[in-house]
Protein backbone atom coordinates (compact mmCIF):
# COMPACT_ATOMS: atom_id res chain seq x y z
CA UNK A 1 0.00 0.00 0.00
CA UNK A 2 1.33 3.37 -0.72
CA UNK A 3 -0.73 6.39 1.37
CA UNK A 4 -1.04 9.52 -0.69
CA UNK A 5 -1.29 12.67 1.70
CA UNK A 6 -2.55 16.21 0.50
CA UNK A 7 -0.91 19.30 2.60
CA UNK A 8 -1.87 22.88 3.55
CA UNK A 9 -5.19 24.03 2.23
CA UNK A 10 -6.42 21.13 0.00
CA UNK A 11 -9.27 19.25 1.63
CA UNK A 12 -9.01 15.76 1.03
CA UNK A 13 -8.48 12.90 3.17
CA UNK A 14 -5.05 10.56 2.91
CA UNK A 15 -5.18 8.13 0.82
CA UNK A 16 -4.09 4.57 0.43
CA UNK A 17 -3.65 3.19 -2.99
CA UNK A 18 -1.98 0.02 -4.55
CA UNK A 19 -0.26 1.77 -6.95
CA UNK A 20 3.13 0.67 -8.84
CA UNK A 21 4.01 4.20 -9.74
CA UNK A 22 3.05 8.09 -10.16
CA UNK A 23 1.40 7.30 -13.65
CA UNK A 24 -0.99 5.35 -11.70
CA UNK A 25 -1.59 8.48 -9.09
CA UNK A 26 -2.41 10.56 -11.50
CA UNK A 27 -5.10 8.46 -13.36
CA UNK A 28 -6.42 7.91 -9.73
CA UNK A 29 -6.67 11.81 -9.13
CA UNK A 30 -7.39 13.14 -12.40
CA UNK A 31 -10.83 11.70 -11.47
CA UNK A 32 -11.73 13.51 -8.93
CA UNK A 33 -12.92 17.07 -10.46
CA UNK A 34 -12.03 18.31 -6.97
CA UNK A 35 -8.40 17.97 -7.48
CA UNK A 36 -7.88 19.66 -10.66
CA UNK A 37 -6.71 22.75 -9.94
CA UNK A 38 -4.38 21.67 -7.19
CA UNK A 39 -2.94 19.03 -9.91
CA UNK A 40 -1.71 22.14 -11.60
CA UNK A 41 -0.25 24.02 -9.05
CA UNK A 42 0.79 21.12 -6.92
CA UNK A 43 4.53 19.84 -6.21
CA UNK A 44 4.95 16.42 -5.42
CA UNK A 45 7.11 14.20 -2.65
CA UNK A 46 7.93 10.83 -2.01
CA UNK A 47 9.14 9.77 1.24
CA UNK A 48 9.47 13.76 1.79
CA UNK A 49 11.97 13.75 -1.40
CA UNK A 50 10.50 16.70 -3.89
CA UNK A 51 10.15 14.60 -7.26
CA UNK A 52 10.11 16.39 -10.14
CA UNK A 53 9.18 13.80 -12.94
CA UNK A 54 6.65 10.75 -12.89
CA UNK A 55 9.65 8.62 -13.09
CA UNK A 56 9.64 7.24 -10.04
CA UNK A 57 8.68 3.70 -8.69
CA UNK A 58 6.58 3.42 -5.62
CA UNK A 59 7.09 0.40 -3.40
CA UNK A 60 4.87 -0.65 -0.44
CA UNK A 61 5.07 1.58 2.97
CA UNK A 62 6.27 4.51 0.58
CA UNK A 63 4.35 7.99 1.16
CA UNK A 64 3.36 10.18 -1.33
CA UNK A 65 2.63 13.83 -0.25
CA UNK A 66 1.07 17.00 -2.56
CA UNK A 67 2.15 20.32 -1.86
CA UNK A 68 0.53 23.16 -3.11
CA UNK A 69 1.72 26.64 -3.50
CA UNK A 70 3.35 27.99 -0.52
CA UNK A 71 3.60 31.42 0.98
CA UNK A 72 5.98 31.35 4.52
CA UNK A 73 6.61 34.36 6.00
CA UNK B 1 19.42 25.88 13.24
CA UNK B 2 15.24 26.05 12.92
CA UNK B 3 12.66 26.60 15.50
CA UNK B 4 9.00 26.45 15.33
CA UNK B 5 6.50 27.95 17.52
CA UNK B 6 2.73 28.57 18.20
CA UNK B 7 1.59 31.63 17.78
CA UNK B 8 3.44 34.49 17.08
CA UNK B 9 7.57 35.13 18.10
CA UNK B 10 8.78 36.67 20.81
CA UNK B 11 11.22 38.59 18.36
CA UNK B 12 13.46 40.67 20.85
CA UNK B 13 13.51 37.71 23.09
CA UNK B 14 14.66 35.10 20.13
CA UNK B 15 17.20 38.10 18.25
CA UNK B 16 18.76 38.21 21.81
CA UNK B 17 19.63 34.20 22.39
CA UNK B 18 20.88 34.54 18.78
CA UNK B 19 23.26 36.95 19.22
CA UNK B 20 24.69 35.78 22.97
CA UNK B 21 24.81 32.47 21.08
CA UNK B 22 27.27 33.17 18.92
CA UNK B 23 29.09 36.06 20.78
CA UNK B 24 32.15 34.17 20.96
CA UNK B 25 31.98 32.32 17.16
CA UNK B 26 33.93 35.45 15.68
CA UNK B 27 31.60 36.26 13.02
CA UNK B 28 31.68 39.78 11.93
CA UNK B 29 28.41 40.54 10.95
CA UNK B 30 25.04 39.21 12.07
CA UNK B 31 21.85 40.21 9.66
CA UNK B 32 18.72 39.37 10.99
CA UNK B 33 15.21 39.46 8.72
CA UNK B 34 11.93 39.95 10.54
CA UNK B 35 8.31 39.27 9.08
CA UNK B 36 5.98 41.11 10.33
CA UNK B 37 1.97 40.76 9.54
CA UNK B 38 0.72 43.98 8.27
CA UNK B 39 -2.87 45.23 8.02
CA UNK B 40 -4.24 44.94 4.48
CA UNK B 41 -7.39 43.64 3.31
CA UNK B 42 -9.27 44.20 6.49
CA UNK B 43 -7.18 40.82 7.85
CA UNK B 44 -7.41 40.28 11.74
CA UNK B 45 -4.28 38.40 11.10
CA UNK B 46 -2.76 35.20 9.47
CA UNK B 47 -2.22 31.62 10.08
CA UNK B 48 0.07 29.33 8.95
CA UNK B 49 0.46 25.52 8.39
CA UNK B 50 3.95 23.99 7.89
CA UNK B 51 4.89 20.35 6.89
CA UNK B 52 8.31 19.72 8.64
CA UNK B 53 9.55 16.32 7.35
CA UNK B 54 10.63 18.80 4.31
CA UNK B 55 11.52 21.97 5.73
CA UNK B 56 13.99 20.29 7.83
CA UNK B 57 15.49 19.15 4.72
CA UNK B 58 15.45 22.13 2.99
CA UNK B 59 16.82 23.90 5.84
CA UNK B 60 19.24 21.60 6.19
CA UNK B 61 20.48 22.20 2.52
CA UNK B 62 20.88 25.79 3.20
CA UNK B 63 22.78 25.11 6.61
CA UNK B 64 25.21 23.37 4.60
CA UNK B 65 25.21 26.21 1.93
CA UNK B 66 26.37 28.65 4.66
CA UNK B 67 28.64 26.59 6.32
CA UNK B 68 30.95 26.73 3.14
CA UNK B 69 31.11 29.82 2.28
CA UNK B 70 31.79 30.14 6.63
CA UNK B 71 28.39 31.38 7.82
CA UNK B 72 25.50 29.87 10.13
CA UNK B 73 21.58 30.42 9.00
CA UNK B 74 19.03 30.26 11.95
CA UNK B 75 15.33 30.56 11.56
CA UNK B 76 12.19 31.01 13.78
CA UNK B 77 8.56 30.50 12.34
CA UNK B 78 5.08 30.48 13.90
CA UNK B 79 2.69 27.74 13.82
CA UNK B 80 -1.05 28.73 13.75
CA UNK B 81 -2.37 31.86 14.47
CA UNK B 82 -0.31 35.54 14.38
CA UNK B 83 -2.20 38.78 14.48
CA UNK B 84 -1.76 42.09 12.95
CA UNK B 85 1.23 43.24 13.68
CA UNK B 86 2.56 40.46 15.87
CA UNK B 87 5.98 38.48 14.14
CA UNK B 88 5.78 35.14 12.41
CA UNK B 89 9.27 34.82 10.83
CA UNK B 90 12.65 35.57 11.61
CA UNK B 91 15.77 34.45 9.26
CA UNK B 92 19.43 35.62 10.37
CA UNK B 93 22.66 35.07 8.86
CA UNK B 94 26.25 35.45 10.99
CA UNK B 95 29.74 35.57 8.40
CA UNK B 96 32.84 36.86 9.03
CA UNK B 97 32.52 38.84 6.69
CA UNK B 98 29.32 41.13 5.34
CA UNK B 99 29.56 40.93 1.34
CA UNK B 100 28.67 36.88 2.44
CA UNK B 101 25.89 38.01 4.92
CA UNK B 102 23.79 40.63 2.91
CA UNK B 103 23.82 38.49 -0.11
CA UNK B 104 23.19 35.18 1.70
CA UNK B 105 20.26 36.57 3.65
CA UNK B 106 18.63 38.16 0.43
CA UNK B 107 18.81 34.34 -1.53
CA UNK B 108 18.06 32.57 1.72
CA UNK B 109 14.66 34.51 2.38
CA UNK B 110 13.76 34.59 -1.29
CA UNK B 111 14.28 30.93 -2.20
CA UNK B 112 12.51 30.31 1.79
CA UNK B 113 9.15 32.31 -0.03
CA UNK B 114 9.82 30.21 -3.01
CA UNK B 115 10.05 26.67 -1.55
CA UNK B 116 9.50 26.49 2.12
CA UNK B 117 6.26 24.20 2.66
CA UNK B 118 4.71 26.52 4.59
CA UNK B 119 1.27 27.66 3.90
CA UNK B 120 -0.55 31.06 4.51
CA UNK B 121 -4.10 31.95 5.59
CA UNK B 122 -5.65 35.24 6.12
CA UNK B 123 -7.96 35.68 9.15
CA UNK B 124 -11.02 37.32 8.09
CA UNK B 125 -14.44 37.28 10.03
CA UNK B 126 -12.74 34.26 12.46
CA UNK B 127 -12.72 32.06 9.41
CA UNK B 128 -9.26 31.03 7.86
CA UNK B 129 -8.42 31.66 4.10
CA UNK B 130 -5.80 30.05 2.05
CA UNK B 131 -3.94 32.58 0.71
CA UNK B 132 -3.66 31.29 -3.15
CA UNK B 133 -3.19 34.33 -5.04
CA UNK B 134 0.28 35.61 -2.73
CA UNK B 135 1.30 31.58 -2.89
CA UNK B 136 4.30 30.44 -5.04
CA UNK B 137 4.10 27.30 -6.64
CA UNK B 138 6.90 25.00 -5.78
CA UNK B 139 9.28 24.47 -8.84
CA UNK B 140 8.53 21.58 -10.18
CA UNK B 141 4.56 21.41 -9.59
CA UNK B 142 1.79 20.09 -11.83
CA UNK B 143 3.84 16.53 -12.60
CA UNK B 144 0.67 14.98 -11.79
CA UNK B 145 -1.74 17.22 -13.95
CA UNK C 1 17.06 57.81 13.68
CA UNK C 2 20.80 58.29 14.35
CA UNK C 3 21.96 56.89 17.97
CA UNK C 4 25.56 57.72 19.15
CA UNK C 5 27.27 55.40 22.15
CA UNK C 6 30.19 55.99 24.06
CA UNK C 7 32.14 52.57 23.70
CA UNK C 8 29.91 49.18 23.02
CA UNK C 9 26.40 49.07 21.78
CA UNK C 10 24.00 47.15 23.99
CA UNK C 11 23.09 44.98 21.05
CA UNK C 12 20.25 43.24 22.03
CA UNK C 13 18.15 46.29 23.72
CA UNK C 14 19.01 48.71 20.69
CA UNK C 15 17.19 46.00 18.69
CA UNK C 16 14.68 45.76 21.01
CA UNK C 17 13.94 49.46 21.22
CA UNK C 18 13.54 49.55 17.87
CA UNK C 19 11.78 46.50 17.04
CA UNK C 20 9.23 48.43 19.98
CA UNK C 21 9.01 51.95 18.26
CA UNK C 22 8.40 50.40 15.34
CA UNK C 23 5.71 48.26 15.98
CA UNK C 24 2.97 49.64 15.18
CA UNK C 25 4.28 50.89 12.33
CA UNK C 26 2.72 48.31 9.82
CA UNK C 27 6.29 47.38 8.23
CA UNK C 28 6.29 43.80 7.29
CA UNK C 29 9.77 43.74 7.03
CA UNK C 30 12.77 44.64 9.37
CA UNK C 31 16.31 43.83 8.76
CA UNK C 32 18.79 45.31 11.14
CA UNK C 33 22.89 44.55 10.44
CA UNK C 34 25.04 44.28 13.61
CA UNK C 35 28.98 44.62 12.79
CA UNK C 36 30.93 42.82 15.41
CA UNK C 37 34.79 43.41 16.16
CA UNK C 38 36.46 40.34 14.81
CA UNK C 39 39.93 39.08 16.24
CA UNK C 40 42.53 39.50 13.26
CA UNK C 41 46.01 40.39 13.69
CA UNK C 42 46.30 40.12 17.53
CA UNK C 43 43.92 43.05 17.94
CA UNK C 44 42.45 43.84 21.36
CA UNK C 45 39.16 45.81 19.77
CA UNK C 46 39.08 48.61 17.86
CA UNK C 47 38.66 52.21 18.48
CA UNK C 48 36.33 55.36 16.22
CA UNK C 49 36.40 58.77 15.70
CA UNK C 50 33.57 60.45 14.21
CA UNK C 51 32.52 63.69 13.02
CA UNK C 52 29.05 64.10 13.82
CA UNK C 53 27.97 66.84 11.23
CA UNK C 54 28.67 65.21 8.17
CA UNK C 55 27.58 61.97 9.46
CA UNK C 56 24.51 63.83 10.20
CA UNK C 57 23.86 65.20 7.01
CA UNK C 58 25.33 62.23 5.01
CA UNK C 59 22.83 60.14 7.69
CA UNK C 60 19.59 62.78 6.54
CA UNK C 61 20.38 62.08 3.01
CA UNK C 62 19.75 58.56 3.35
CA UNK C 63 16.51 58.83 5.55
CA UNK C 64 15.07 61.18 3.43
CA UNK C 65 15.82 58.28 0.42
CA UNK C 66 14.04 55.82 2.23
CA UNK C 67 10.74 57.31 3.32
CA UNK C 68 10.44 57.94 -0.43
CA UNK C 69 10.53 54.68 -0.48
CA UNK C 70 8.30 53.98 2.17
CA UNK C 71 10.68 52.85 4.49
CA UNK C 72 12.71 54.22 7.35
CA UNK C 73 16.65 53.76 8.66
CA UNK C 74 17.85 53.27 12.08
CA UNK C 75 21.74 53.51 13.08
CA UNK C 76 23.57 53.16 16.19
CA UNK C 77 27.35 54.11 16.11
CA UNK C 78 30.25 53.40 18.99
CA UNK C 79 32.72 56.14 19.80
CA UNK C 80 36.02 55.27 21.42
CA UNK C 81 37.24 51.85 22.12
CA UNK C 82 35.11 48.57 21.57
CA UNK C 83 36.77 45.54 22.37
CA UNK C 84 37.00 41.96 20.95
CA UNK C 85 33.46 39.87 20.39
CA UNK C 86 31.45 43.67 21.24
CA UNK C 87 29.60 45.04 18.63
CA UNK C 88 30.14 48.85 17.49
CA UNK C 89 27.18 49.39 14.64
CA UNK C 90 23.97 48.66 13.90
CA UNK C 91 21.98 49.20 10.55
CA UNK C 92 18.19 49.18 10.27
CA UNK C 93 15.84 49.42 7.60
CA UNK C 94 11.95 48.84 8.26
CA UNK C 95 9.70 48.88 5.22
CA UNK C 96 6.12 47.44 3.74
CA UNK C 97 7.37 44.77 1.78
CA UNK C 98 11.00 42.70 2.00
CA UNK C 99 12.36 43.90 -1.32
CA UNK C 100 12.67 47.37 -0.61
CA UNK C 101 14.09 46.54 3.26
CA UNK C 102 16.55 43.91 1.13
CA UNK C 103 17.72 46.07 -1.12
CA UNK C 104 18.42 48.90 0.57
CA UNK C 105 19.95 46.95 3.88
CA UNK C 106 22.71 46.47 1.37
CA UNK C 107 23.34 49.87 -0.42
CA UNK C 108 23.14 51.51 3.15
CA UNK C 109 25.33 49.46 4.51
CA UNK C 110 27.85 49.59 1.70
CA UNK C 111 27.91 53.19 1.47
CA UNK C 112 28.42 53.50 5.04
CA UNK C 113 31.62 51.85 4.83
CA UNK C 114 32.60 53.99 1.75
CA UNK C 115 31.44 57.31 2.83
CA UNK C 116 31.12 57.68 6.75
CA UNK C 117 32.87 60.41 8.28
CA UNK C 118 34.21 57.21 10.68
CA UNK C 119 37.87 56.08 11.95
CA UNK C 120 38.54 53.09 12.72
CA UNK C 121 41.97 52.68 14.80
CA UNK C 122 43.19 49.23 15.84
CA UNK C 123 43.72 48.26 19.52
CA UNK C 124 47.52 47.03 19.69
CA UNK C 125 49.55 46.90 22.65
CA UNK C 126 47.80 49.39 24.57
CA UNK C 127 48.52 51.74 21.41
CA UNK C 128 45.29 52.94 18.60
CA UNK C 129 47.14 52.57 15.41
CA UNK C 130 45.13 54.23 11.82
CA UNK C 131 43.74 51.07 10.03
CA UNK C 132 45.09 52.67 6.52
CA UNK C 133 44.98 49.66 4.81
CA UNK C 134 40.96 49.12 5.68
CA UNK C 135 39.64 52.37 5.03
CA UNK C 136 38.13 54.04 1.80
CA UNK C 137 38.98 57.13 0.65
CA UNK C 138 35.78 59.46 -0.05
CA UNK C 139 34.52 60.06 -3.19
CA UNK C 140 36.40 63.44 -4.56
CA UNK C 141 39.11 63.18 -2.43
CA UNK C 142 42.83 64.39 -3.36
CA UNK C 143 41.40 67.76 -4.70
CA UNK C 144 43.93 69.47 -2.98
CA UNK C 145 47.00 67.74 -3.77
CA UNK D 1 40.00 84.18 8.90
CA UNK D 2 39.30 80.54 7.64
CA UNK D 3 39.67 78.19 10.41
CA UNK D 4 41.35 74.52 8.87
CA UNK D 5 40.68 71.58 10.71
CA UNK D 6 42.29 67.78 9.92
CA UNK D 7 40.37 65.63 11.32
CA UNK D 8 40.19 61.62 12.31
CA UNK D 9 43.73 60.29 12.20
CA UNK D 10 45.58 63.88 10.60
CA UNK D 11 47.81 64.68 13.41
CA UNK D 12 47.78 68.41 13.01
CA UNK D 13 46.52 71.28 14.84
CA UNK D 14 43.93 73.57 12.96
CA UNK D 15 44.83 76.69 11.13
CA UNK D 16 43.66 79.94 10.87
CA UNK D 17 44.44 81.59 7.72
CA UNK D 18 43.74 84.68 5.55
CA UNK D 19 42.28 82.55 2.47
CA UNK D 20 39.86 83.63 -0.26
CA UNK D 21 40.02 79.83 -1.66
CA UNK D 22 41.18 76.32 -2.11
CA UNK D 23 43.66 76.85 -4.27
CA UNK D 24 45.50 79.17 -1.61
CA UNK D 25 44.85 76.46 0.98
CA UNK D 26 46.14 73.83 -1.60
CA UNK D 27 49.43 75.63 -1.82
CA UNK D 28 49.93 76.95 1.69
CA UNK D 29 49.43 72.53 2.85
CA UNK D 30 51.52 71.25 -0.16
CA UNK D 31 54.49 72.97 1.45
CA UNK D 32 54.01 70.73 4.57
CA UNK D 33 55.88 67.58 3.81
CA UNK D 34 53.93 65.90 6.47
CA UNK D 35 50.85 66.67 4.72
CA UNK D 36 51.87 65.13 1.53
CA UNK D 37 50.20 61.28 1.47
CA UNK D 38 47.07 63.26 3.52
CA UNK D 39 46.51 65.72 0.52
CA UNK D 40 46.26 62.67 -1.64
CA UNK D 41 44.03 60.84 0.16
CA UNK D 42 41.57 63.33 2.05
CA UNK D 43 38.10 64.98 0.89
CA UNK D 44 37.72 68.35 1.83
CA UNK D 45 34.57 69.83 3.56
CA UNK D 46 33.54 73.51 3.20
CA UNK D 47 31.16 74.53 6.54
CA UNK D 48 30.68 70.60 6.81
CA UNK D 49 29.45 70.11 3.26
CA UNK D 50 31.86 68.10 0.94
CA UNK D 51 33.22 69.53 -2.10
CA UNK D 52 34.31 68.14 -5.38
CA UNK D 53 36.54 71.05 -6.82
CA UNK D 54 39.02 73.56 -5.50
CA UNK D 55 36.27 76.24 -7.37
CA UNK D 56 35.25 77.52 -3.94
CA UNK D 57 35.23 80.73 -2.76
CA UNK D 58 36.16 81.27 1.03
CA UNK D 59 35.09 84.16 3.07
CA UNK D 60 35.30 85.56 6.95
CA UNK D 61 34.37 82.57 9.49
CA UNK D 62 34.62 80.00 6.61
CA UNK D 63 35.67 76.27 8.30
CA UNK D 64 37.39 73.89 6.01
CA UNK D 65 37.71 70.24 7.09
CA UNK D 66 40.11 67.68 5.62
CA UNK D 67 38.59 63.93 5.69
CA UNK D 68 40.91 61.41 5.47
CA UNK D 69 40.08 57.44 4.05
CA UNK D 70 36.86 56.80 6.37
CA UNK D 71 36.08 52.86 7.88
CA UNK D 72 32.82 52.96 9.94
CA UNK D 73 31.12 49.95 11.28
Amino acid sequence: MVRVEFLGPIQKEPLELEITNLNELAKILQEDESMKEWLENSAVAVNDTLVSSRDVVLKDGDRVALLPPVCGG
Amino acid sequence: MLYLYDGALDVPEILKEWYEQEAKSNYGAYIPFVGTVRSEDNIEGLSFDIYEPILNSWFEAWQKKAEAKGAVIKMAHSRGDVMLHESSYIAAVFSPKRRVALEFIDEFVEDFKASAPIWKYDLKGGKRVYALDRSTAIKGSGILK
